[in-house]
């Protein structure tokens, strides 16, 4: 029963994280903001479900998966997120009004 | 196309993980989602990933093999794995025989394993062979 | 309806929802790498997706296939990223 | 014991290509000389009416009996082929003495005689056809021996066309024939007479029949190629066009005439269709002053005589005909041979500039003189006994045929014009008129090319002088053979006086005034160009050029190269060819009981969704990650629906078809914007939606056809105990069907190195990039 318990909400958890990543896609001005709220909050979200519903489901292999999924996800994403980000820098994204100085601005070609 | 310092130093650990859980796809395929043919995406994946970081030649030096080359030896592994078939009198060809070795726990080994790492290696050969050259080409 | 059955209905309606505002993102995306990180987004609301199903129907296969995604969603990251490094977002097309 | 022949001919023919030239030829007159002693020991068993037959050729998998047989028909045309083969092997070694490529000419006429043996005996209807076809093919390679000249090859090309074009006809016919039947064995379909008449497309194979072999035999409409094929060396025009092949479609016709002697239709066509040709034939010989041509012709008309005879039914036309067979080959060959002499000599073949030649070359001027006399049909010559058989016979078929009587009458004077044209014209009279540009004055040849025309005169003369002999030997038999029942044949030289021989007297003096008239009338048919613009041969023109109009056109308008063009017609074929199929079985139905429609009903929204991004997207690449999204959608729809399998094979194959597909794109000169002319798009658009509706329909027809479980029920029940595995889906892969999915994999294989191949190709081969190592790399 604990299990249900702690699944559900875990579970819940990670879907209101990626709804609150869904808005900050929408609603972010720039594409530098919303790839931190896709990758960051994204992963949480989807890593928090995998687990919780390996919880839920109870079985030694079923948690021993959510758990990899958890841990590769965390893993990864940093890299993931870094390459979006420089690509995106590269590819000239438009940098939104608000940034006040453009720290990459002699690093990076931008074209 | 000269990837961050980052992902060439991440290179070789994002290679390997993808190649280990193709390999745990591929052996449980009989039983559970999995097989030959996902097995080959995923650890085609991983290859594409290292040669996208370090480029295509050190994605071939990994594989040891040439990309089209792998593609033959799968389609040799597939074709041998039904050898033991042709041997034994009337039984058709490619029809798989099951040992049940006890270690400890009965692993199932059968030619029908043999048969899914030649889908295995074929499906990674080519979908490699194609990335590479894509690569290649998008330098 | 037992509490874990509540939960994952929810949290479906709540995917549902991310789903449709990623997609719109995705379609109207200003610049490539607006696409493209929609595109990334995707593969991770795949995993989610994915491992509800698995609680949905009790069977532990479809967390596999969560956890298959995670790895090629990553991989497909990356090669994006490399893509678009190749795009220039300004000009809505390759160089 | 018949194939025996066959086959060491063949071999002949290997070692002739191999050895030298002159050994070349000995071996070919040895084995043709061989062949015929091995015949000649059937005669006296065939004469008492055993008939030998042998196993050749059955493959009994399809259903072909296979065999040969040696009747009166067949040893007839069996001693001609191997007897004159030799005469002709040994005057082609005199006649091409100067050509060091010779050998492979004297190979060819090997191989040519192996067909025509394999032809004659064969008692097997696919075997014959078989042999028929060697014969076009080896007739094509002879008469483009000099293939450097334009003229042989054309001619070679309009000979082949012509005679397999009526091969082709032929087959069509036997294969009817066979159907009808029920065997391939001719003796068989001959036995099975009722039944053969009986069915109801009889008349039509009878029909294609003779058409095949009118080309071969070069009746009326298809008689054009013989003459032009005089391009060929001499020896082969004398083998071929005029003993031999051009034979095969009367041997033929012969052979089923037991089958359809008492169709009318059959006799109708054959009286008319060689009345006509033999009429066509002299009236176009009479245009002529090549030797060559002019015999050519001649042949046309005895072949059209030939035919005739076949055609009217009485046994005496039957006796006629193999008569006139044996003799027609016999003076035509040598008159060949003769004129080839002429040539070899005299450095021209034509008529009006050569006079007087007897007194340089006595003995061709007798064998000329023997052979015409054969040909005008003159008392002590077999002719003499042909032609009386010919009026014979058609006096005998009284009122009805005063047609045939004339025209043949008209045929036969023109015929001893002719006869007397060749010998009396060339060689009579004191002075000597040849062209003076032959480097040594004209002479008598050498022995080898002597012997030939000189044996065949005498046989002439002898089988004239004492016909029973060749009667009982060589005719009775194979009139028995064509008639089907036996027939008693007596062949005497002189029948007494009778309306025939008067007839026959009256011919050749008519034949006399017509020589007188030569002079003046060959120029004069010749200013008559209307022949020239109207003939068959002009058809024949025609029908070539447009089928190569033809086939330019399709090729260009399938080979346009566009890549756009040919997705188009790709996706425009299957979607046409789906719907057809679906209204024209009347499957199209629409799954009845509606889909429960709960939340995963709006995965078809978002996939809408995406198809609007696709179409409305500006560039290539935001179609690209649109179409992403379509592909996302399908995904879920299979997680949805519980296949994790398909599900996480269909999100990996997305992801990589929209990564392979940028990449592409990025190498791709595509400019932002879509460079499709509004109507261009519309087009497109309506092809794009008629393969929408295509594929809708075809998927709502499957879901309203009921679901038939069996097969995924066994798979189910079967996965565990047989192939040890719970995952059905890899099991059916693996195990069950894991013969298809070897196929499939060695297509990736062939996919990978098509791939790797292509994109290596455009890529420009940079010295600086490390080589790959190996070929495989």
């Amino acid at each position: 029963m604990i299990s249900d318990f702690l699944g559900g909400v875990l579970i819940l958890a990670g879907a209101a994280i990626i709804a609150v990543a869904a808005l900050g896609l929408l609603r972010l001005p720039d594409p530098f903001t919303r790839m931190h709220a896709a990758t960051k909050a994204g992963v949480l979200g989807a890593g928090l479900t995998m687990l919780g519903v390996g919880i839920a489901l109870g079985s030694i292999p079923a948690v021993m998966t959510g758990v990899a999924g958890m841990v590769f996800l965390l893993a990864t994403s940093p890299l993931a997120s870094h390459a979006l980000g420089r690509a995106a820098y590269i590819s000239g994204a438009p940098l939104a009004p608000a940034t006040f100085t453009d720290a990459l601005a002699g690093v990076l070609p931008r074209n | 196309m000269n990837p961050s310092l980052i992902l060439r130093t991440s290179a070789p650990l994002l290679l390997w993980m993808p190649l280990v859980v193709s390999l745990y796809v591929l052996v449980r395929g009989h039983n559970d989602p999995g097989g030959g043919f996902i097995g080959g995406l995923i650890a085609a994946g991983g290859v594409l990933f290292y040669a996208i970081a370090r480029g295509p030649a050190a994605a071939r030096a990994v594989l040891r093999l040439s990309p089209v080359a792998l593609c033959g030896l799968g389609v040799l592994v597939a074709t041998a794995s039904g050898i033991p078939a042709l041997l034994t009198p009337e039984t058709p060809y490619l029809t798989h025989f099951w040992w049940f070795p006890t270690l400890g726990v009965t692993l199932p080994l059968g030619t029908a394993l043999v048969f899914d790492l030649g889908v295995y290696l074929t499906v990674l050969g080519m979908a490699s062979a194609l990335f590479c050259a894509l690569v290649e080409e998008a330098q | 309806m037992s509490f874990l059955g509540l939960c994952l209905t929810l949290a479906m309606v709540l995917i549902a929802g991310a789903i449709l505002a990623v997609a719109w993102r995705l379609l109207a995306g200003p610049s490539s790498a607006d696409r493209v990180i929609a595109t990334d987004m995707l593969g991770l609301l795949a995993i989610a997706l994915a491992a509800l199903v698995a609680g949905l129907t009790g069977q532990q296969a479809f967390l596999d296939v969560a956890l298959g995604i995670a790895v090629f969603g990553f991989l497909a990251a990356i090669a994006f990223a490399c893509l678009l490094e190749r795009t220039s977002a300004t000009q809505e097309g390759p160089r | 014991m018949l194939a025996l022949p066959i086959l060491g001919v063949g071999i002949a023919a290997v070692l002739a290509s191999l050895a030298r030239p002159r050994i070349a030829s000995v071996v070919g007159v040895i084995a043709a000389l061989a062949a015929l002693t091995v015949y000649l020991t059937q005669v006296s068993s065939v004469a008492e009416g055993l008939i030998p037959t042998a196993a050749f050729g059955a493959v009994p998998a399809l259903g072909i009996a296979g065999g040969l047989r040696l009747d009166g028909l067949s040893l007839v045309f069996v001693l001609l082929i191997t007897g004159i083969g030799a005469l002709i092997l040994l005057f082609a070694e005199g006649y091409l003495a100067d050509d060091p490529k010779r050998k492979r000419l004297v190979a060819m006429l090997l191989v040519f005689m192996l067909a025509m043996l394999g032809a004659v005996t064969a008692d097997d209807v696919i075997v014959l056809f078989v042999f028929w076809e060697l014969t076009s093919l080896t007739s094509f390679l002879l008469v483009g021996y000099k293939h450097e000249r334009e003229a042989s090859r054309r001619a070679a090309l309009q000979a082949l066309l012509v005679t397999g074009g009526g091969g082709l006809v032929l087959l069509a016919g036997l294969i009817l024939l066979t159907m009808a039947a029920g065997t391939t064995s001719l003796s068989g379909i001959i036995a099975a007479q009722s039944a053969v008449l009986a069915d109801p497309l009889a008349s039509v194979a009878m029909v294609l029949i003779i058409l095949g072999c009118f080309t071969k035999s070069a009746q009326v409409p298809f008689h054009f190629w013989l003459p032009n094929a005089m391009a060929a060396p001499t020896p082969v025009s004398a083998y071929l066009h005029s003993a031999t092949m051009v034979k095969l479609g009367v041997y033929l016709l012969a052979r089923l005439n037991p089958l359809y002697q008492e169709e009318a239709l059959w006799q109708a066509l054959l009286s008319y269709g060689g009345i006509a040709t033999a009429l066509t034939g002299v009236c176009l010989a009479f245009r002529e002053t090549d030797l060559k041509r002019v015999l050519a012709y001649t042949t046309v008309t005895a072949l059209g005589t030939l035919v005739m005879l076949i055609g009217i039914a009485p046994d005496l036309s039957i006796t006629a005909a193999m008569t006139f067979l044996v003799v027609h080959a016999f003076y035509k060959a040598a008159l060949f041979m003769i004129a080839g002499a002429i040539d070899h000599a005299a450095g021209t073949r034509d008529a009006s500039q050569l006079r007087g030649l007897g007194q340089v070359m006595p003995v061709t001027a007798l064998a000329a003189g023997l052979a015409a006399f054969s040909m005008a049909g003159l008392p002590p010559f077999v002719g003499f006994v042909a032609k009386e058989l010919i009026y014979e016979a058609k006096l005998e078929m009284g009122s009805a045929a005063t047609g045939l009587i004339v025209a043949g009458f008209l045929v036969n004077a023109a015929t001893v014009a002719i006869a007397v044209v060749l010998s009396w014209r060339l060689f009579a009279g004191r002075q000597l008129v040849a062209p003076s540009g032959a480097a040594s004055p004209p002479h008598d040849p050498p022995l080898s090319m002597m012997v030939g025309p000189v044996v065949l005169a005498c046989l002439g003369l002898m089988a004239g002088t004492l016909p029973t002999v060749l009667g009982a030997v060589l005719i009775d038999p194979a009139v028995t053979a064509v008639l089907g029942r036996p027939a008693d044949v007596t062949l005497k030289l002189w029948h007494g006086f009778n309306a025939v021989l008067a007839l026959s007297a009256a011919t050749v003096a008519v034949g006399i005034v017509l020589y007188l008239l030569w002079e003046r009338l060959v120029p004069r048919l010749k200013a008559v160009s209307l022949l020239d613009r109207f003939g068959p041969s002009v058809g024949y023109e025609h029908w070539l050029a447009a089928t190569l109009r033809l086939a330019t056109r399709t090729t260009t308008t399938i080979q346009h190269g566009s890549l756009t063009g040919y997705v188009r017609t790709l996706v425009l074929v299957m979607a046409v060819a789906c719907l057809g199929m679906l209204i024209l079985r009347g499957g199209v139905a629409w799954p009845q009981g509606g889909a429960s429609l709960d939340a995963r009903a709006g995965l078809g929204g978002l996939m809408l969704i995406g198809l609007g991004g696709t179409v409305l997207a500006r560039t290539a690449l935001q179609a690209v990650l649109a179409m992403g999204l379509v592909g996302f959608t399908t995904a879920l729809v299979f997680l949805m629906f519980g296949a994790p399998d398909v599900a996480f094979t269909q999100f990996v194959v997305e992801t990589l078809l929209v990564v392979i597909l940028t990449t592409a794109l990025m190498r791709l000169p595509i400019q932002g914007r879509d460079g499709r002319s509004r109507q261009q798009k519309l087009g497109d658009a309506g092809v794009a939606l008629l393969c929408g509706v295509a594929v809708a329909a075809v998927l709502a027809a499957v879901l309203a056809s009921p679901f038939d479980p069996r097969l995924s029920v066994w798979f189910g029940a079967e996965s565990l105990p047989a192939a040890h595995g719970r995952n059905v889906v890899n099991v059916i892969l693996v195990d069950f069907r894991a013969l298809d999915t070897l196929g499939e994999i060695t297509v990736l294989a062939i996919a990978a190195f098509a791939v790797v191949a292509l994109l290596r190709s455009n890529r420009p081969a940079d010295p600086a990039a490390p080589s790959p190592q190996g070929p495989l790399a």
